[in-house]
């Protein structure tokens, strides 16, 4: 059944979504992760799905909107730009506990900014990005095959707490091609989806919303939601441990940098340098217990990213008092090289 | 194994072309294999790069600053990669349109091909690519050249298949001057 | 005696929110009448706007989504085209629609989406408090228009019908008032027809409905009445724009 | 002959009803409602003809109409 696959990061994660039965995409164009609104504009219609080029991200997010309160899986993919204009309808998903899968393919800013891959979107994904009390699903492939896997699992967890998982890659995950093995897609065990609109028929009428005016009814409401974060914490975080055992040092740090980091690991661990990586898979829930379980035995990290220090925060709240937490901070432009990265831990190894 | 390689040119040698076909022979030999395209802003004129790791364990970094092997197709893409091939390293060159006196290092395996004029004894001047990466797989043996060529039926679509033959022989042309060639 | 007049089936036996003389009530009235009559109440799901419009959900006893300011054309979008035999409708007012949802109304239309939006329009924001709203009237004053409107200031008041009419994807576009016997029983025939295009997969229908706001007016429900006969319908005038006979942009 | 039930609870006293009676039997009750309206009342039932047009300008949807 397994099948092994050489594409591009973009095309495994369409092809994933495809896969967990999502038939709705709704997007706008924006560089660098056109060729996932070209892809499902070709490939829905084969499934009998539904494609639109929506007027603008505002637009997308809300047709996803409807189609998740119809009880589809829907997804959206945009760049950072976008995204930013997504963060109404974000905040509307998750205040009314819709499932959707939305994916941002970084590139740098703020603003206008620039095409090349980033990470300066930490923020945004991992606190929220719009108005309220609110967090969503953050994941962080790091390969094509994590592309394809965590799509799938995100139409997974999206539907498990009926909330928005955001997919954070760049334009380097998104434009590689690498080997991937296509295996069978075997969904979670999901509860089923009681609360979809499809007209009153046979039962009393439903509703989607997110305004909560009367007495206690928000408070209740944000607590409600405040537990939902806190389950996510306990069952779905994800890390990737790489060469850490009795390592003296360890990087931290995720996506496209975390795969620069794995060969800067090697050339240091080819000089003798005992450096090991902790790679967050799942940005929101941050895998807080593991790494301060780390930090009971190793007392040097530094955080690798391609922005000038977000993640970081996540980490110095994490680990153990007595650790010291170092930064390396790769600005946009192009990706950092391993041989830069070997420069930057031997300055703090 | 683990062979990294960047090819840089302008757009419109077919760069592209033949970092995906590499990579797809790698693929097809069951190794792991990444392969990086980076474009200039516009698709055609600007410099066209791409890389392409070659491995038989789990590949780390795309993205690599000093690459194993290094295929020129332009100038501009001497001077930009050049001095960043590991000491020791293989720079293959289009002598077309590089002249090898240009390089002025002393610690890499060098072999340059005249590619324009391999492929206008083919007849057609855009196998140029075919015949630079034919050159290289004979010289580094990253893939064999059987799967190389196994290779072109997967990256060109079909309504180009017609153009197999004459790719695959462009690949037996490079690979054949790669072998009866002197390195520097 | 025969009862020839009584709530609608499709509106839950509450109480409205809405100002006395609020012509929000009598369209609620007029939607939950279309569904019955056509006996949709079953498999129609309605998409509430922004503003005074949010509450439809209190009132119509059917499943009902909330929208963000301005998007409810987007999700009835995303709705239908998930549920292709299910009615869909948008419920929004003119700031949400004629303002911070413009694009979305027009893309929505432009595209022939098979589904229905009842536009109040009442020339004000009413639930913020009054404010200037795109379709409120040259020298109206509004709290943030207090000296009246003036068009170097603020431009024309924006006549939607019109506008949505002149899009191709637009298959039925009408507007009506609601402010005499009359005019209410051509807005009953209106928002009913409207529906029946929706039924018949004929596109996008789209209804604008003069309404009245005798609070944010300054003035009592009667008074309001004849403001919108001597002032809006003059700006607004009423008919239908548009209306498609059978399915001749395929 | 024609006979109308006035929600009094409901009525807001808009006035439409009243407005619109072709024979102006509606009118202002002297006791206010829960809501604080005074609210409208039928003066005699005998004249309705149960034309319905006070029912159907009603916002607040208090007035059923039987023929």
């Amino acid at each position: 059944m397994e099948k092994r696959l050489f594409l591009r990061g973009n095309h495994a994660l369409a092809i994933g979504a495809i896969k967990a039965g999502c038939r709705f995409y709704f997007g706008y164009p924006i560089t660098p992760q056109n060729d996932i609104p070209e892809f499902f504009s070709k490939q829905m219609v084969k499934v009998e799905g539904c494609f639109i080029q929506a007027e603008s991200e505002v637009a997308s997010i809300n047709m996803i909107l409807g189609a998740s309160a119809a009880g589809a899986r829907a997804m959206t993919s945009s760049s950072s730009p976008g995204l930013s204009l997504m963060q109404e309808g974000l905040s509307y998903l998750a205040g009314s506990e819709l499932p959707a899968v939305v994916v941002n393919i970084n590139r740098s800013g703020p603003g206008l900014g620039g095409i090349s891959a980033s990470q300066g979107d930490y923020f945004q994904a991992t606190r929220g990005g719009g108005h309220g009390d609110y967090r969503t699903l953050v994941l962080a492939p790091s390969s094509v095959q994590e592309m394809h896997d965590l799509t799938l699992l995100a139409f997974d967890l999206a539907d498990k707490y009926r909330n928005p998982v955001i997919i954070l890659a760049d334009a380097v995950l998104g434009q590689i091609q690498e080997t991937m093995v296509d295996r069978p897609y075997q969904p979670l065990e999901l509860p089923p989806k009681d609360w979809i609109l499809a007209g009153a028929s046979g039962r009393d009428p439903r509703l989607i919303k997110s305004l909560y005016l009367k007495e206690g009814e928000m408070e209740r409401h944000n607590w409600k939601l405040f537990e939902k974060y806190q389950r996510m914490k306990r069952e779905d975080v994800r890390h990737e441990n790489y060469l850490e055992e009795e390592a003296e040092l360890i990087i931290v740090s995720f996506g496209t940098a975390a795969r620069v980091a794995k060969s800067a690991i090697r050339l240091a661990r080819a000089e003798g340098l005992k450096v090991g990586l902790f790679r967050p898979i799942t940005l929101f829930p941050f895998p807080e217990k593991a790494l301060f379980d780390l930090s009971q035995r190793v007392k040097r990290f530094l955080t690798i990213e391609m922005n000038t220090g977000q993640m970081v925060e996540d980490v110095k709240l994490s680990v153990a008092r007595d650790a010291d937490v170092h930064f390396y901070g790769h600005a946009p432009g192009s990706p950092p090289a391993p041989e830069e990265l070997l420069n930057a831990l031997k300055k703090v190894y | 194994m683990y062979h990294e390689i960047i090819m840089s040119g302008v757009g419109g040698q077919g760069i592209m072309v033949i970092g995906s076909l590499l990579a797809q022979a790698a693929f097809m030999e069951n190794l792991n294999v990444t392969y990086t395209p980076i474009y200039g802003v516009e698709k055609r004129g600007g410099h066209a790069d791409c890389t392409v790791v070659i491995s038989s364990e789990e590949i780390g970094s795309p993205i690599v600053d000093s690459p194993q092997s290094c295929i020129i197709m332009s100038r501009p893409s001497l001077g930009k990669y050049g001095p960043r091939v590991k000491p020791g390293g293989f720079l293959l060159l289009n002598s077309s349109f590089v002249d090898p006196l240009e390089v002025r290092r002393k610690d890499l395996d060098i072999l340059s091909v005249p590619a324009l004029e391999i492929a206008q004894t083919l007849g057609n001047d855009r196998l140029s690519n075919m015949v630079i990466i034919g050159a290289f797989v004979e010289k580094t043996r990253v893939v064999s050249l059987d799967t190389l060529a196994a290779a072109l039926s997967q990256i060109f679509e079909e309504h180009y298949h017609h153009l197999l033959p004459a790719n695959a022989a462009a690949i037996s042309k490079g690979a054949e001057y790669a072998r009866n060639s002197f390195h520097q | 005696m025969k009862q020839v007049f009584k709530r609608p089936r499709s509106l839950k036996d509450v109480s409205f929110h809405f100002c006395p003389g609020c012509h929000h009530g009598t369209i609620h009235r007029l939607v939950a009448e279309a569904i019955d009559y056509y006996d949709l109440r079953e498999r129609t799901i309605g998409v509430a706007g922004v503003g005074c419009s949010v509450f439809v959900y209190e009132y119509f006893d059917i499943d009902v989504a909330e929208a963000p300011h301005g998007r409810a054309p987007a999700v009835a979008t995303g709705l239908k085209r998930a549920l292709p035999d299910r009615i869909v409708f948008t419920y929004q007012g003119d700031g949400d629609l004629a303002s911070i949802g413009m694009s979305e109304i027009v893309h929505t239309a432009n595209r022939g989406e098979n589904l229905t939006v009842i536009f109040v329009n009442n020339t004000v924001y009413g639930m913020t408090g009054g404010q200037m709203a795109p379709t409120t009237l040259l020298g109206q004053p509004t709290t943030t228009s207090p000296y009246g409107r003036d068009f170097l200031q603020n431009g024309y008041p924006i006549r939607m019908a019109e506008m949505i009419a002149t899009l191709e994807g637009t298959s039925f576009c009408a507007r009506v008032a609601l402010n005499t016997p009359a005019n209410l029983m051509k807005a009953k025939k209106t928002v009913r027809r409207a529906f029946e295009m929706q039924m018949n997969n004929m596109g996008f229908s789209f209804v604008e409905l003069l309404a009245s706001c005798p609070t944010n007016w300054g003035m009592n429900p009667l008074k309001a009445n004849e403001r919108v006969e001597k002032e809006l319908i003059p700006y607004f005038p009423l008919g239908t724009f548009k209306e498609r006979k059978g399915t001749d942009h395929q | 002959m024609g006979k109308i039930i006035i929600n009094r609870e409901r009525c807001k006293a808009c006035a439409f009803c009243a407005s619109v009676c072709p024979k102006k039997l509606i009118f202002f009750s002297q006791e206010v409602n829960s809501q604080g309206f005074y609210p409208v009342e039928i003066r005699t039932e005998d004249e309705c003809t149960g034309c319905a047009l006070c029912a159907e300008t009603c916002p607040d949807v208090a007035i059923e109409v039987w023929r």
